[in-house]
This record gives structure tokens, C-alpha cells and sequence, in this order.
């Protein structure tokens, strides 16, 4: 076996009065991809920061980190300087902000070539140049500032500049997360076309085991600091070796797989129902163009779409939020076109809302027990103490316990607030919950437990449900019926297991084969070019 | 850009309108008139009269005002009541001396901040940053008239090394180094809450920005620190620094009062104190209207300037 | 379940409601300011137990004399001790903070409140805000006085005026953004009233930046005031102010220098000590929200 | 370019300027007067505290107008500082007729205005009507239009023919300055002043400086000595004092008495206290205020001041304490009466019990800024509490002040200067203000007072022994009405350095430097 290019040793890393990394070891062989997988706070990134001595200011590390031999944790800012980007460089999660959005992307570029010695203003262009074209960006758009480019572009600008200095080790952090899936495929080929290229040693950090099960060939998993176990990728799939890893991989939801028991769709008068609706948004081109679509009472309508498709849009105009510049709008049976204040009023009553971010959509200075309380208190139902008694209910049935009522939502985890979300939203029993990304802020475990809670309580209360989502494979467990938005047009609806398995529209099929699949046989054998055929078919 | 100033001239040509009125009606408020102020403690009623009179202030507000406006617009502001001379020449005397030391503290400040700022943002020396918070807090608090009678008692009175008040005899123009002895305790004066801001406002931004990841990742594709802080961070904290010196101007103005009447420098800011105490309307309402356009007219020059350092607004948002 | 027992850990027993400012004022810079103003005002409330004569009392023979055990700043140019009324010009400063500052507070605040709810209210509120910010508060201040006359109405007129629109902006800004944020969005989703979002999440939400605001002001306020005080057109003589006393002084800057030297360092510590009191609130909110 | 100000440009230009300090002080302690031969040429460099009003031009109020109005412009006759004895300037010869009613100037011969031009009898029927013209708000104007006719056919003789007897016509002939009727426009500007002058004008920056050059064609051979002049304007009395002792400048008018007693004792000026030029401090009552309506009160008031305190600390010394206005180079000082009031808290005090009630709180008004006026307002307040009269003070910007004083709308007591007394004690009655015994601030009226007043202005010989009698009556008439009471007469000082020898004023405080000269 060859030795390893990059090896951390024993690497703890401490900040004041926490630590984020215990005693992690790993080794990266050369060109190999080396997968560290593990949910927020395991650690992951705050390792790779490391690596690269960008900790911030007030943390600490100790242990080895080596490359080639090298010893780089007590080195100085030059030395390490020309480690990085030269030798390991990085690329991060959110390629929207990783680039400085007030200069050319090609001076941005030039700045790292200048950085390891290309001083030739000349030199620089033409190698510029020619990196934007290995990522598949026409180079004379080197000239153009980041605002100007797609995500997936952006993602690519970002690789670019990574690779400008030929590093032999690439750490890529989160590199597809906030790309929709179709641009996530995409990049995942490009960054392999990359791998296999330059024979780049890569460590990827992820939460996504799909993306893991496209890329790696080994995996680490880590979870509070620590590496719990590091194992062939095809072997880890097959049989984690701990309970963690094992928990991990049951939680994550998987598209081909029967989510829910198909209700038989009922005749009854639907809860919501928009009939030719087209909503402007000023300036803009129709931000929903001619939706027509209904839900009916007791069942959950999946409604999925990448960003930008219209998706929140309608839920918006479903509370009543937006009004519509033509077609219909019906709420319980109610046009919503000319309603007042107070009829409006009375129609949300009925709704229920759970927000995309836990974090925000609870006031940070109210209790738990009065964010429950509110829509019952502006609602004036029962006295004050049976809406105590009703919000202890809530807790109880949203797993917390009344014990929780006196806390602050910042004394709370994430699943926590969203339970808490869960609560509120159901407290005047409603008849039409509007759950916005109710989990795509959430933990793969933590989304599988609020998942199982979200089914549990329609069960018990039988509500109507709008879920909207991005991520087919949730929307697969959850949903009755799918309807897929792209650029505010509904592409097609339909019972979910029809929809997600045998999809009638060229753009359904794409995003479908665009979602890496957590096992790596099946994975390997239907990524692209399947995927690149059937987007160009949309397109 | 174009459409993008022709937006905001008519809510600017409004504030104008507005302030236009409000001032000549204000200014019409104040008890007793240029007359009584030209007449002096030793005049009799008939004098008074015999003044007004002649200053034409027995005529309607109404045909004042529109008198007023015409002039203003054909940029001929008409005589001053108490000084004598055209409004004109009295105030590119004063405005001369008051430009100099307001572009001399406004370089101070903005050297100032541009040392100091990326300094501050940047030391991971712990008694340097706090030196620097705490020099930085007392000149941001620290009244400019306070500061100037401190610099007047210390290097006036106490060790005198530099001239405590007053211009140069021979003008501004014809000695510089003199000038620049006269000039050093009042721009210092008024440069410092200027520059003391201006260099919060920088730190703070740069160490937002280094915090941003676009900053780590060109840390870690190996581009050196230093050149991160000065070049990239600098270059985005610039719009946003341009819009808070472009408050920063604004408040100038209400700082140059003070500092021409501690140091006796003879500008616009007692020019206008002088005005108002000797209800000089002509004056009075010609620098009270200046002052407003000059502010109005940073605020839209700082937003384009914004604009234009912004390419994102610049080139609009296509995506 | 395993994220919840993972996670308990973390989370604080005891809920902590008032963090921003008790944390901002019981460490470091914000603790600093509070001793700074409460020193000051100490010696302002214990003016009369403190003060060796009457502010206003004329000593026979005392006239400008250097400092000295019985005048610690020594006397002024009617005989008066000048540290008597340094300290009783305390007692005028602060009380004209207390009163302009809160007022200026609440109708700023007020304003912005219905600028942010109504579209013409906040075209027109802009507006006026942008010509009164365009008058610096000096040239106001001698403006006003010129209408009035001097004495303490003016003064409080100009620093009301003056914290008006930083209020008024302040409180417009914060309420947008606050309105924007999903948990106000999740309140009108439920079928909560304007009225109630406003009183229920916005007001609430946005005190801290206004506390924040008000500890500036004060900054700004002692400022203002005392400027014109100096400027000769505040508080009436004989009644002592610490910019009256300093602008007093100024003439006699070769006889006395503690003359000058004793109200100059009070309104330093004060208007220090509440810029302290700002960023020691304002440092504790960042480390709040992060 | 400020921040690289580097160590040696500092230096060298502190020795051009500021920081010479004392140095001049001490070299020039050599008597240029023994030495004979006059010193000549030289920029006499002075400073003073108001800046030049065009619109003041005649009202004598400003140090801009008096300094503008000694070095260029020069009047028919001249009083020597200490007494009312005319001497000639541009008149040769005056004389009165028996009846009072026609007066004869032979005018000089040769004499020329900066413009080149003739000085003829025209002038001087032009100047004094201008003088008389109520907009220019001349002091004597009442006096100037008591003129009905000036008689100009020889144009070395100007004949003027009075409505009435005029005590005070030599007044006037001294205090109006001959100007050119050709520039008189620039006047109102302050674009051009031509006189026949020591020295021509030739510029005036508002808010900065008055320049002067010598008039080489002056009618006074030899003179001026001074090559020119350059007066700046600075407001700020500590600067001026600052700016003298550095040696900038070599005459100071504005700096305050205790910076002069200061300097003077370090040795780096000497003072110049302008006897003859007199100005008078005072307090006076709006008798339409309660409590102020009954003399007891105001005579009370009279004597709770403690005049000698104000003259000293407030004034430091530079004059006299006063009950009336007359100072002692005027024919009507009496040095009993004027001591008539003294500080008595017994007997103020017997003159309220008399009064009987209490005296509601009085509001006092004074003018801003000036500290002397606010030192003087604050002893008066205390002095008022000693005799159990509560004043608060109210103090007023200039044109609030003037407004409320032409208009007597004084809501109480007030404080103020007044000037006047040092001419004929005719013209301070008909002429200023607060005295005039028709119609005043205070709201006083009294038939004798009119009476005497008007008696004492129609004398025809100012100083004659009638007059001298008359002047008694209207003394007496002004402590019995008690309704402006006087503290002080006060003797202006100016600061000059040694190396200054020669410099002059008149009775209205008007720089002279047709002798002056600069040594060392």
C-alpha cells in the first residue's frame, strides 16, 4: 500500500469552554476520495479548518497534522501559506458566498496563480483561462463579477480557483449542499472528471450518503469530535460496524422505496383548491403561471420543485398571504378574491403553519408555552388557563413534555423548535396544515424523527397537508400525491408512487435520476450519463 | 444609473422645495429683524423704519419669498443686510476657508481610518487592539469643542507651540507652512470624531468581511493574509465605509460651527452664526439652504458613488 | 430519539430573559461606563451635601482665584467656587438628558412605529427626517434660540429634535426587518391583527436596539447640550451648566486652568461613559444573536 | 501633505510666526522718543474684536467703522481728549452768530480727497445731509436736521443756517466725517471708502481684515509715518491676546482688561486707557413694569449696587464709578452729585419699607455674548437679593435686545452701555436713547425733565455758565427720576506694543495714527 499523502494524527482542536475535535486520526491515501460523513457539530469542518491552520482566532490545536511528511500544525503563516492552495486546497459549502462578490471571477483566480508565484499579468489570463475551461466555463467570461453566474456555476468558478495552483490534495467541504439536484449531479461528474484527471487526493466532508455513495471509496464517520469508525464505502453501506453509522443509514430516506399506505382519494369538497391561478410579482415574469390544483381533506399533497420553481409562492397565496392576478383561489370552500380582513382572519383559523427555519419562526423572546398559546390567544379561545392546559397537550403530543414550557426557543435544539413549530401550528386543530421545508434545516436523524412525528399526528388528527419540499426522497415518505413545480408552472401531478417511479414528464425523470442514491452499486450504475440525456431532453 | 438618478432628483427637488419655505418661514419667526439688528442699541423707532424700509421688508412674505427664489435660481442670492457685498463673494470668502479645513480634516480622517482601520481589524496583538478600542471610544465621544479647548489649553496656553485661534495675517495662501500651524489644532479637532467613526465602522466591517467565506477561501487557496485584509476585504468594506462618510460629511458641517467658533476661524460656520445673531436673512437663508443641498446632494453623490463601486448594483442583478 | 438526549446537554436549565442587558452592563466596557455615570451622577444627586459653597454664592474678595484647599477648581470671575458649580451644573445637564431623551425616544419612535405601518406616513416621515437631519444640530440649536430666547426650553427643543429622526429611523428600520422575519410572518399566517403582531413580537424585539440607541443619545444628547450651553444660548446664567461654566472659563484660560479643566473632564466621562454603556450593550447583543 | 509635515517645516515656520512669544517683547524697550528722528515706513498690524458694518457707517458702533473712519476720513473741527475746547481740522476758523442761529466755517485750502479731488463747501453740505438721513441712523442726526440750510456759494466758506440755537453744533461738525459725494455709494457696500484722510482704504475682507495704504498727498506734510495699515478681525479676545504677546500684531482692540493688566505686567504691551473717549455702564427700569413704577424702588436698587466691586473685578479698574452719566472732562461733572449714590443696603432697604409691598420677581435683561455684561448682570442680581429683590436674568441676542430697547419693551430691568456723555451734555439727552426726554425705554416722563432737557440743548454756548446751570438742573432731574441708574464711566483700553509710539483717538474711540510710527 502506497503511504498516505495527508495524515491526521491524534488532531483535537478546542475552543474556550468547548471542545469540537477529539483525538481524530485519519489518513488520505493518493488519489483517493475519502469521505467524512456525520451531522452538525460532529466536527467535520472544524477538521478540515484545521488542517489548514484557518481555525479561528481563540482555538486551539494539538496532535499531527503531516502532509508528504510535513508537520503543518505549528507552522508559520508563510509556510503554511504556501501549503495551502499549492498543496491542499479547499473548497466550501456555499458557493454563493466563496466568492468575493465586488471582483472579476478571473482576477480572483489570478490572485491565487499571483499568490504562488505567476507574475506575469499575461501568464496569469491565459492560465485563468484555460483553468475556467477544465470547469467548463467559457473563458472570456473571466471578466464577468459572481452575481453573474448560476450556482452551479459559481461551484465551478470556485473549483477553478481551488485547483489553480495544482494542489495534490483537495478538501471539499459541503460541496453540493445548497445546489438544487439537478446542479448537484452535475457538479458531482465534474468534480470526478476532476479526481480522475489530475489524480487528486480528495476528502470530502458531507452529510449527504447519497453524494457519498456516488464518490467515495472510503468512509469516515464521525459524531461529536470523534471518528466513530473508517471503512471501505461499499462495506460501510453493507455493514456498519456501530450503531451510529447503522442509525444514520436507516434514517436516511430513500426514493425507489414505498413511503406511505395510499389513502383512496376521497370525493369530499377540497380544503384548497387553485383553479387557472397566475400570481405576478412586480416586475417580474409570473412568478406562478395557470396553476390548477386542489387538496383534498385528510390527504398530504407533496409539492416539489428546485428553487425558484413558484412552490413557496403558492403556499403563500394558500394562507392568504398573496392574492392572485387572475384565476381562482378557494379555501375551504371560500373564494379568497375581495375577502376582508376579518373573513381572512377566520379562514387562517383553520390553517396551520410550520416554517422552513426553527430557528427564526419562533419570537426569541417568547416561552415555548406562549409561542403555543399565541394562535389561541389572538383567536381569544377558552381562557387563559385552558390554552395552558391545551399547550401542555401539545407538548405531550409532540414528544417534549410540559417541562419544556418555560424554556426560550435558543434553549432549544433544532428538532426541538420544529417540534415546538409542530405544536403551535396544530393548536386550533386545523384543517389544512402548510408545512414550508418543515426538515431541510434538520439532521438527517433529527428529519427522520420529526418525519415519523409529522406521520404520526395526520394520523391522530387527520388534517390536510400542503409539504412543500425539495427533496424527493421526504416528499416520497410523507406524501399522498406529488405535484412538481418548475419556473412557476406545474409540470405534472399525481399519486406519489406514480409520479416518483414512472414519471410522464421529461423534467420529473431528470430530477429523479439527479438524486444520488445511498448505496454505491446502484449509484455507480446509474449516474450519468443517464441523468445528462434526460436533462437535455428538458431543456 | 441614468434612470437610477433620474428616480431620486424629484424626491431631492421635494426635500428642497420643502426646506426652501421652511426656512424663509422659520427664519421669519425670530423676533426682531435685520433693521433692529442694523440699527443698533443707540437708534430710534423712525430709524428702524427708515431701514426696513430700504431693505425691503415692508413688502408681503409672499413677494419675499418668490423675490428670494428668483434669485437663488438664477444663482444671484442678492446682498447681505448687516456684512454688505453680494452673498456671493461673502460666502466663497468663507467657504474658501471653511473648504480647507473640512477637506483637510476629511483627508485626516479618511488617512486615519484607512491606516488605522485595517490596523485595528487586523493586530492579533490583544494590548494593541484594546489601545486602539479605547483611543477610538474617546474620540468618538469626546465633543469637538471639548477637544478643541483641550488642544487650545495644551499646546495654547499651557505650552504654547501652536497659534490657539485666528487665520494667518497674510492669508491662507501665502505662507504654507504658517497655514498649516493655524490649520493643525482645528482639522485635527474636527477630523477626530470623523476619523474615529470612519475607522470603527472600517474595523468592524473588515472583520465581518474577514469572517466571510469568499475571505476563506482565498486564505486557503494561499493568498497571504495581509493581502486578503488590504485588497480583498478593503476593496468590499469601501462602498459601505463611502456611505457612512457620506453621513460622516453631513455632520461636518454642524462640527465646522463649532470648531470655526472655538478657534475663531473665519469660515462658514461663523459666517452663519454671525448671520442668524444679526438676522441677516439674505445670508441666513442662502447658507441655511446651501447646507441642506450640500447634504442632499453627498447623500445622492455617496449613493452613487456606491453604485458605481458596487458591481452588483452597477451591472444590475442579472442572474 | 438519540438528537434529543445529544442535544439536552447543551441547552441551559435556567431560562436567562434579560441577557442583553444585564450581560452588556456587568462586564468589561459596558461595566466601565456604568461606573463612569454613576459616578457622575452620584455627584450630581450629592451636589448639596458635597458642594463646600452655593453654586451662586459670590465670596467676597474670591475673585479668580487658583485652586486651592477650600476652591479645588478655584473661583471665577464673580467670585464664585467653580467646583460648586461643576457640580451642581451636573444636576441641569442630566436632568435636561432625562427629560429630552426619552421624549425624543418615544415620539421618534412613535413616528417610525407609523411610518413602518402605512406607505405615505413613511414617504412623508422620510422626507422630514431627511430635512431635519440636514440642519446640523448647532445651527438648529442657534436657530431656535433665536426664536425663543436662551434658557433650557431651547436646549431640550435642539437635542429632541436632533434624536427625533435617529429614533424615528431607528424604530422604522427595526420594525421592517422585524416584520420580515418568519416567526411575525408564522403570527399573520395564524390570523394575528397588526395590533397584535406589533405589541406581541415587534415592540418587544426591537427595545433592545432602541435601549441601545438610547444609551447614544444620551452621549449625543450631553453633547449637544452642553454645546450650546457653551455657545451661550442654554441654560441662563446664574445658574450653573458645564458648558456655561467651560465657555465661562475660556476667557480666563491664562488666570485659572482648573477653571477649565473641571467641567471639561465631566463632560468627557459622560458622554464617554454612556458611549461606554452603548457598546457594552451592543457587544452583549452580538454575542446574544451569534 | 498635513500628515507629512515633517519636524524642521514646524519649526521654521513657528519662527515666522507663532512662537516668538516674548521675544519682541523684551528687545524693544528702547525709547524711540529721545532718539529725535522720527522712525518711518512700516505695516502698523493691529487686530479688532467686531468686523466693519457698511449700514453702521455713521452710528459710531463698531470697531470696523471707527477704525475705517480715523485713518480715512477726517471731520471739520477736532476736541482735544480731555476737554470740550474746539481745535481747526478741515475747518480753518468758526463762527457763531449772537443770536445762535448762523454758523460760519472758513474751510482749508488744499486739501484733497483720496480721488484727487477738491475739498469744497459742497462737501461738507453734502455730509451733513447724508448724516442727517434717519436710515443711517446717525446719533446727532436730530441735531444734523435742525440744520435748514448750508450755503455753499463760496466754496471755501460753508454758512449754515439752524432752525434754532443748537448747543451741541460743534458736536456735530466734529463727529461727522466730510465724504466724497462721488463714492459715497461704496460706502453702503463697503466697496470704497474715500476721504481726505492720513491713510486711503483699499480693501475690506468681510469677517477678516481692513487694509490702508499711506496718502502720500495728505494736507499735514510728513505724515503719516507708516507706510500702511492692516487691521484683522478677530473676535476672539484670548487670540487677540495671543496673537499681541507673539508680537503678530502690534495694537489690539478687544482684548479683555484683565488679559491687558496680564500682559502688561509681563512686560509684552503697554495699555492705552482712551480717557475722554468715555463709555458708561449702567442698569436701567422700564417704569411700566409693577413694581418698578415707584421711584422708592428704583432708588432702592440704586443703592443695593456695589459700584465699586463691578468697577473693579468686572471693569478691573479702567475708570470711575458714577450716579450720573457726565464724565469729568464734561462741563456738567459734579463731583458731589455724581457721588450721590452709594452702595447703602440700610437705607435701600428703609426705601422699600416705605414702598410697603413686596417687589414682584424683575426680569433683567442684558445683551450676549459679552462676559462683562453677564459678570455685571450676575453682582447686580446678588446685590438686588441682599435688599430682598429677586431678579432673573434674561439674556438677549443683539437684535432681540435693540428691538426691545427702541421699543421699551424691556419686561424689567436691563444692563447696557451708553456712550454720548463725553460730548456737549446737550447731545446725550436729545440724542441717546435711553435718555431722550421725550419719548425713552424707560417709559419716564417727566414735564421738568423735558423742560431742562430742552433748555440745556438750546443753549448757544455749550460751556457758558448758563449752560453749566442748566446742565445742574437736568443732573438733579436724572437722580430724582432715578429711572436709569449709572455703575460706571468706563475708559476703553487698548493694548499696543512698545515699538509703537505716537497712536492717537478721538472722543468716539476712533484709531488716529497719523503720528504713529513703528520703532525697533
Amino acid at each position: 500500500m502506497t503511504d498516505p499523502v495527508l495524515t491526521i494524527d491524534g488532531l483535537s482542536v478546542r475552543f474556550p469552554g468547548a471542545t469540537a475535535v477529539e483525538d481524530v486520526s485519519l489518513a488520505l491515501l493518493p488519489d483517493e476520495v475519502l469521505a467524512v460523513v456525520g451531522e452538525s457539530g460532529s466536527g467535520k469542518s472544524v477538521t478540515a479548518l484545521a488542517v489548514l491552520g484557518l481555525l479561528p482566532p481563540g482555538a486551539t490545536a494539538t496532535g499531527s497534522v503531516a502532509f508528504d511528511g510535513q508537520e503543518l500544525l505549528g507552522l508559520d503563516e508563510e509556510a503554511l501559506r504556501r501549503v495551502r492552495g499549492a498543496r491542499i486546497a479547499l473548497v466550501f459549502q456555499e458557493p454563493s458566498t466563496a466568492l468575493n462578490p465586488v471582483e472579476r471571477v478571473g482576477w480572483q483566480i489570478g490572485e491565487v496563480l499571483r499568490a504562488h508565484g505567476v507574475k506575469s499579468r499575461q501568464a496569469r489570463a491565459e492560465r485563468v483561462g484555460e483553468l475556467l475551461g477544465q470547469v467548463g466555463i467559457p473563458p472570456e467570461r473571466a471578466r464577468d463579477y459572481p452575481h453573474q453566474f448560476s450556482g452551479g456555476q459559481k461551484q465551478r468558478i470556485v473549483l477553478a480557483l481551488a485547483l489553480a495552483a495544482d494542489p495534490d490534495v483537495l478538501i471539499a467541504d459541503e460541496p453540493t449542499t445548497a445546489l438544487d439536484v439537478t446542479v448537484q449531479a452535475e457538479i458531482l461528474a465534474l468534480l470526478r472528471e476532476l479526481q480522475r484527471g489530475r489524480r487528486l487526493a480528495v476528502l470530502l466532508i458531507t452529510h449527504n450518503m447519497g453524494v457519498v455513495a456516488d464518490l467515495a471509496d472510503r468512509v469516515a464517520v464521525m459524531r461529536d469530535g470523534r471518528v466513530l469508525e473508517t471503512q471501505d464505502v461499499r462495506r460501510l453501506f453493507a455493514a456498519p460496524s456501530t450503531e451510529y453509522a447503522r442509525e444514520l443509514l436507516a434514517s436516511v430516506p430513500r426514493l425507489g422505496r414505498q413511503g406511505r399506505a395510499v389513502r383512496p382519494a376521497t370525493e369530499a369538497a377540497p380544503v384548497f383548491a387553485v383553479d387557472d391561478l397566475v400570481v405576478d410579482y412586480p416586475g417580474r415574469k409570473a412568478a406562478l403561471d395557470r396553476i390548477t390544483l386542489a387538496v383534498t381533506p385528510g390527504e398530504v399533497l407533496g409539492l416539489v420543485g428546485e428553487s425558484g420553481s413558484g412552490k413557496t409562492t403558492l403556499g403563500r397565496v394558500a394562507v392568504g398571504r398573496l392574492g392572485a392576478a387572475s384565476g381562482t383561489v378557494r379555501l375551504f370552500g371560500t373564494d379568497l378574491a375581495g375577502l376582508g380582513r376579518r373573513e381572512l382572519r377566520a379562514l387562517r383559523k383553520r390553517i396551520g403553519v410550520v416554517h422552513q427555519d426553527p430557528a427564526a419562526s419562533l419570537d426569541p423572546r417568547r416561552t415555548v408555552l406562549e409561542s403555543i398559546t399565541e394562535p389561541l390567544d389572538v383567536h381569544r379561545v377558552g381562557t387563559p388557563a385552558t390554552r395552558v392546559a391545551r399547550a401542555e397537550e401539545l407538548l405531550e403530543q409532540v414528544a417534549l413534555g410540559r417541562s419544556y414550557g418555560s424554556r426560550l426557543p435558543r434553549e432549544l435544539s433544532g428538532g426541538q423548535r420544529q417540534r415546538v413549530a409542530l405544536a403551535r401550528a396544530l393548536a386550533l386543530e386545523p384543517d389544512l396544515l402548510l408545512a414550508d421545508e418543515p426538515t431541510s434545516a434538520l439532521d438527517v436523524s433529527v428529519q427522520a424523527s420529526v418525519l415519523e412525528l409529522f406521520a404520526e399526528l395526520q394520523e391522530a388528527h387527520g388534517f390536510a397537508c400542503l409539504f412543500i419540499s425539495h427533496d424527493l426522497a421526504v416528499v416520497n415518505q410523507v406524501a399522498d400525491r406529488v405535484a412538481v413545480m418548475r419556473n412557476g408552472q406545474l409540470v405534472e401531478s399525481g399519486p406519489t408512487g406514480e409520479v416518483l417511479t414512472r414519471p410522464s414528464s421529461a423534467y420529473t425523470r431528470a430530477l429523479v435520476d439527479s438524486v444520488p442514491v445511498p448505496d454505491p452499486d446502484e449509484q455507480r450504475a446509474r449516474r450519468l450519463p443517464t441523468v445528462l440525456t434526460s436533462l437535455k431532453n428538458t431543456a | 444609473m441614468t434612470a437610477y438618478l433620474l428616480r431620486r432628483l424629484p424626491s431631492l427637488a421635494l426635500v428642497l422645495a420643502a426646506a426652501s419655505v421652511l426656512i424663509f418661514a422659520v427664519i421669519r419667526l425670530v423676533p426682531g429683524d435685520p433693521a433692529t439688528a442694523l440699527a443698533g442699541a443707540n437708534a430710534t423707532p423712525e430709524a428702524v423704519e427708515a431701514i426696513r424700509a430700504e431693505l425691503g421688508l415692508d413688502r408681503p412674505w409672499v413677494t419675499q419669498y418668490f423675490a428670494w427664489l428668483g434669485g437663488l435660481l438664477t444663482f444671484d442670492p442678492g446682498r447681505s443686510y448687516l456684512i454688505g457685498g453680494t452673498i456671493g463673494s461673502l460666502i466663497t470668502e468663507s467657504l474658501g476657508n471653511t473648504l480647507l479645513l473640512a477637506s483637510s480634516s476629511l483627508f485626516l480622517a479618511v488617512l486615519t481610518a484607512l491606516v488605522l482601520g485595517p490596523l485595528w481589524a487586523g493586530t492579533r496583538k490583544p494590548w494593541l487592539e484594546h489601545l486602539l478600542t479605547g483611543i477610538n471610544t474617546l474620540a468618538v465621544a469626546v465633543p469637538t469643542f471639548v477637544m478643541g479647548v483641550a488642544l487650545i489649553l495644551l499646546l495654547g496656553v499651557l505650552v504654547p507651540v501652536l497659534p490657539s485661534g485666528g487665520v494667518p495675517r497674510d492669508g491662507l495662501l501665502a505662507n504654507p507652512s504658517i497655514t498649516v500651524q493655524y490649520l493643525l489644532l482645528p482639522a485635527v479637532c474636527l477630523a477626530l470624531p470623523i476619523g474615529a467613526v470612519l475607522t470603527r465602522y472600517v474595523a468592524e466591517s473588515l472583520r465581518t468581511e474577514m469572517a466571510q467565506p469568499y475571505v476563506v477561501t482565498a486564505l486557503a487557496a494561499g493568498v497571504s493574509r495581509r493581502r486578503v485584509l488590504l485588497r480583498h476585504a478593503l476593496r468590499n468594506v469601501l462602498p459601505t465605509s463611502l456611505t457612512v462618510l457620506g453621513l460622516q460629511t453631513g455632520a461636518l458641517l454642524g462640527g465646522a460651527v463649532l470648531v470655526e467658533f472655538t478657534f475663531s476661524w473665519p469660515g462658514l460656520g461663523l459666517l452663519i452664526e454671525r448671520a442668524i445673531t444679526g438676522r441677516d436673512y439674505p445670508v441666513v437663508q442662502v447658507l441655511l439652504i446651501l447646507s441642506v443641498v450640500v447634504f442632499a446632494v453627498l447623500q445622492l453623490l455617496t449613493d452613487v458613488a456606491h453604485a458605481l463601486l458596487d458591481p452588483r448594483v452597477r451591472l444590475g442583478g442579472a442572474r | 430519539m438519540t438528537e434529543l438526549k445529544a442535544q439536552e446537554a447543551q441547552v441551559k436549565a435556567e431560562p436567562d430573559r434579560r441577557p442583553v442587558r444585564r450581560n452588556g452592563l456587568t462586564h468589561g466596557r459596558g461595566l466601565v461606563g456604568v461606573v463612569l455615570i454613576g459616578v457622575i451622577v452620584l455627584l450630581g444627586v450629592l451636589a448639596p451635601l458635597l458642594a463646600p459653597f452655593s453654586p451662586q454664592e459670590q465670596i467676597e474678595g474670591a475673585n479668580l482665584l487658583g485652586p486651592s484647599g477650600t476652591h479645588p477648581f478655584g473661583t471665577d470671575e464673580v467670585n464664585r467656587d467653580v467646583f460648586s458649580r461643576v457640580l451642581y451644573g451636573i444636576r441641569i445637564d442630566l436632568f435636561i438628558c432625562l427629560i429630552a431623551v426619552p421624549a425624543g425616544a418615544l415620539l421618534g419612535g412613535l413616528i417610525g412605529l407609523v411610518a413602518s405601518q402605512t406607505g405615505i406616513a413613511d414617504v412623508f416621515a422620510q422626507r422630514a427626517f431627511d430635512v431635519v437631519l440636514a440642519f446640523p444640530p448647532i445651527i438648529l440649536g442657534i436657530g431656535i434660540a433665536a426664536i425663543t430666547g436662551t434658557g433650557v426650553l431651547p436646549v431640550v427643543c435642539v437635542v429632541i429634535g436632533a434624536e427625533l429622526p435617529l429614533f424615528g429611523r431607528l424604530v422604522r428600520t427595526a420594525t421592517l426587518k422585524v416584520r420580515e422575519l418568519p416567526y411575525v410572518d408564522a403570527a399573520e399566517s395564524m390570523g394575528a391583527s397588526r395590533a397584535w403582531v406589533l405589541r406581541k413580537h415587534i415592540v418587544p424585539n426591537i427595545l433592545d436596539s432602541v435601549i441601545v440607541q438610547l444609551a447614544l443619545s444620551a452621549s449625543g444628547a450631553v453633547f449637544i447640550l452642553s454645546a450650546m450651553n457653551f455657545l451661550g444660548i442654554g441654560v441662563k446664567p446664574p445658574e450653573p451648566s458645564l458648558g456655561g461654566v467651560l465657555a465661562d472659563a475660556m476667557a480666563q484660560l491664562g488666570s485659572n486652568t482648573m477653571y477649565a479643566v473641571g467641567p471639561l473632564l465631566v463632560i468627557v466621562v459622560l458622554v464617554l461613559g454612556f458611549q461606554l454603556i452603548a457598546q457594552g450593550l451592543l457587544a452583549a447583543r452580538r454575542g446574544g444573536a451569534s | 501633505m498635513s500628515t507629512a509635515l515633517s519636524r524642521r517645516t514646524l519649526l521654521s515656520g513657528a519662527a515666522g510666526g507663532a512662537v516668538l512669544l516674548g521675544l519682541t517683547g523684551c528687545a524693544s524697550a528702547v525709547d524711540q522718543e529721545t532718539s529725535g528722528t522720527p522712525k518711518k515706513g512700516g505695516t502698523f498690524a493691529g487686530a479688532i474684536g467686531t468686523d466693519l458694518v457698511p449700514a453702521n457707517f455713521y452710528t459710531n458702533s463698531n470697531d470696523g467703522v471707527t477704525t475705517i473712519i480715523g485713518l480715512v476720513y477726517e471731520s471739520l473741527i477736532l476736541y482735544p481728549n480731555d476737554s470740550l475746547k474746539p481745535q481747526a481740522r478741515l475747518a480753518e476758523s468758526w463762527t457763531i452768530s449772537d443770536d445762535g442761529l448762523t454758523v460760519t466755517l472758513k474751510l482749508r485750502q488744499g486739501v484733497k480727497f483720496h480721488t484727487g479731488r477738491a475739498f469744497t463747501s459742497e462737501d461738507v453740505k453734502f455730509s451733513l445731509e447724508s448724516y442727517a438721513d434717519p436710515k443711517w441712523n446717525g446719533q446727532l442726526k436730530s441735531t444734523a436736521a435742525a440744520i435748514a440750510a448750508v450755503d455753499t456759494a463760496d466754496p471755501n466758506t460753508a454758512v449754515l443756517t439752524l432752525k434754532h440755537p443748537l448747543g451741541n453744533i460743534l458736536d456735530l461738525l466734529e463727529i461727522v466725517p466730510i465724504v466724497d459725494k462721488e463714492t459715497f455709494a461704496g460706502i453702503g457696500d463697503g466697496s470704497r471708502y474715500v476721504g481726505t484722510g492720513p491713510f486711503k482704504f483699499e480693501k475690506w475682507t468681510p469677517n477678516a481684515r481692513l487694509q490702508f495704504t499711506k496718502n502720500a498727498e495728505y494736507r499735514v506734510p510728513d505724515r503719516p509715518y507708516l507706510d500702511a495699515v492692516d487691521i484683522a478681525v478677530i473676535p476672539d479676545a484670548t487670540a487677540q491676546a495671543n496673537q499681541i504677546r507673539s508680537g503678530q500684531i502690534d495694537y489690539a482692540y478687544g482684548i479683555s482688561n484683565l488679559d491687558i493688566e496680564r500682559l502688561e505686567k509681563a512686560g509684552d504691551i503697554t495699555k492705552i486707557q482712551r480717557t475722554g473717549a468715555e463709555i458708561q455702564v449702567y442698569v436701567a427700569a422700564n417704569l411700566t413694569v409693577d413694581g418698578l413704577e415707584d421711584v422708592r424702588v428704583r432708588q432702592a436698587i440704586a443703592y443695593a449696587l456695589d459700584r465699586d466691586r463691578i468697577l473693579s473685578e468686572v471693569f478691573r479698574g479702567a475708570g470711575y464709578t458714577a450716579s450720573l452719566p457726565w464724565p469729568k472732562t464734561s462741563p456738567a461733572y459734579d463731583e458731589e452729585l455724581n457721588n450721590f449714590y452709594k452702595k447703602d443696603v440700610a437705607k435701600a432697604k428703609s426705601l422699600l419699607a416705605d414702598y410697603g409691598k413686596k417687589v414682584p420677581t424683575l426680569k433683567y435683561s442684558y445683551q450676549t455674548p459679552s462676559p462683562l455684561f453677564q459678570a455685571t448682570a450676575q453682582i447686580v442680581q446678588a446685590n438686588l437679593k441682599e435688599i430682598g429683590i429677586d431678579v432673573e436674568l434674561d439674556p438677549l441676542d443683539p437684535p432681540t435686545f435693540v428691538a426691545q430697547l427702541i421699543g421699551g419693551k424691556f419686561p424689567g430691568l436691563w444692563t447696557a452701555y451708553h456712550s454720548w456723555a463725553q460730548y456737549t451734555p446737550s447731545t446725550l439727552t436729545v440724542s441717546a436713547y435711553p435718555f431722550n426726554a421725550l419719548k425713552n425705554s424707560s417709559h419716564y416722563e417727566s414735564d421738568t425733565y423735558i423742560k431742562d432737557a430742552d433748555a440745556a440743548w438750546k443753549q448757544i454756548k455749550g460751556d457758558s455758565p448758563e449752560a453749566i446751570e442748566s446742565y445742574r438742573k437736568l443732573s438733579k432731574d436724572l437722580l430724582d427720576g432715578a429711572f436709569l441708574l449709572e455703575i460706571a464711566i468706563i475708559e476703553g483700553r487698548w493694548a499696543v506694543t512698545d515699538r509703537v509710539k505716537g497712536i492717537s483717538y478721538t472722543k468716539r474711540s476712533e484709531l488716529l495714527l497719523t503720528d504713529a510710527q513703528l520703532t525697533g
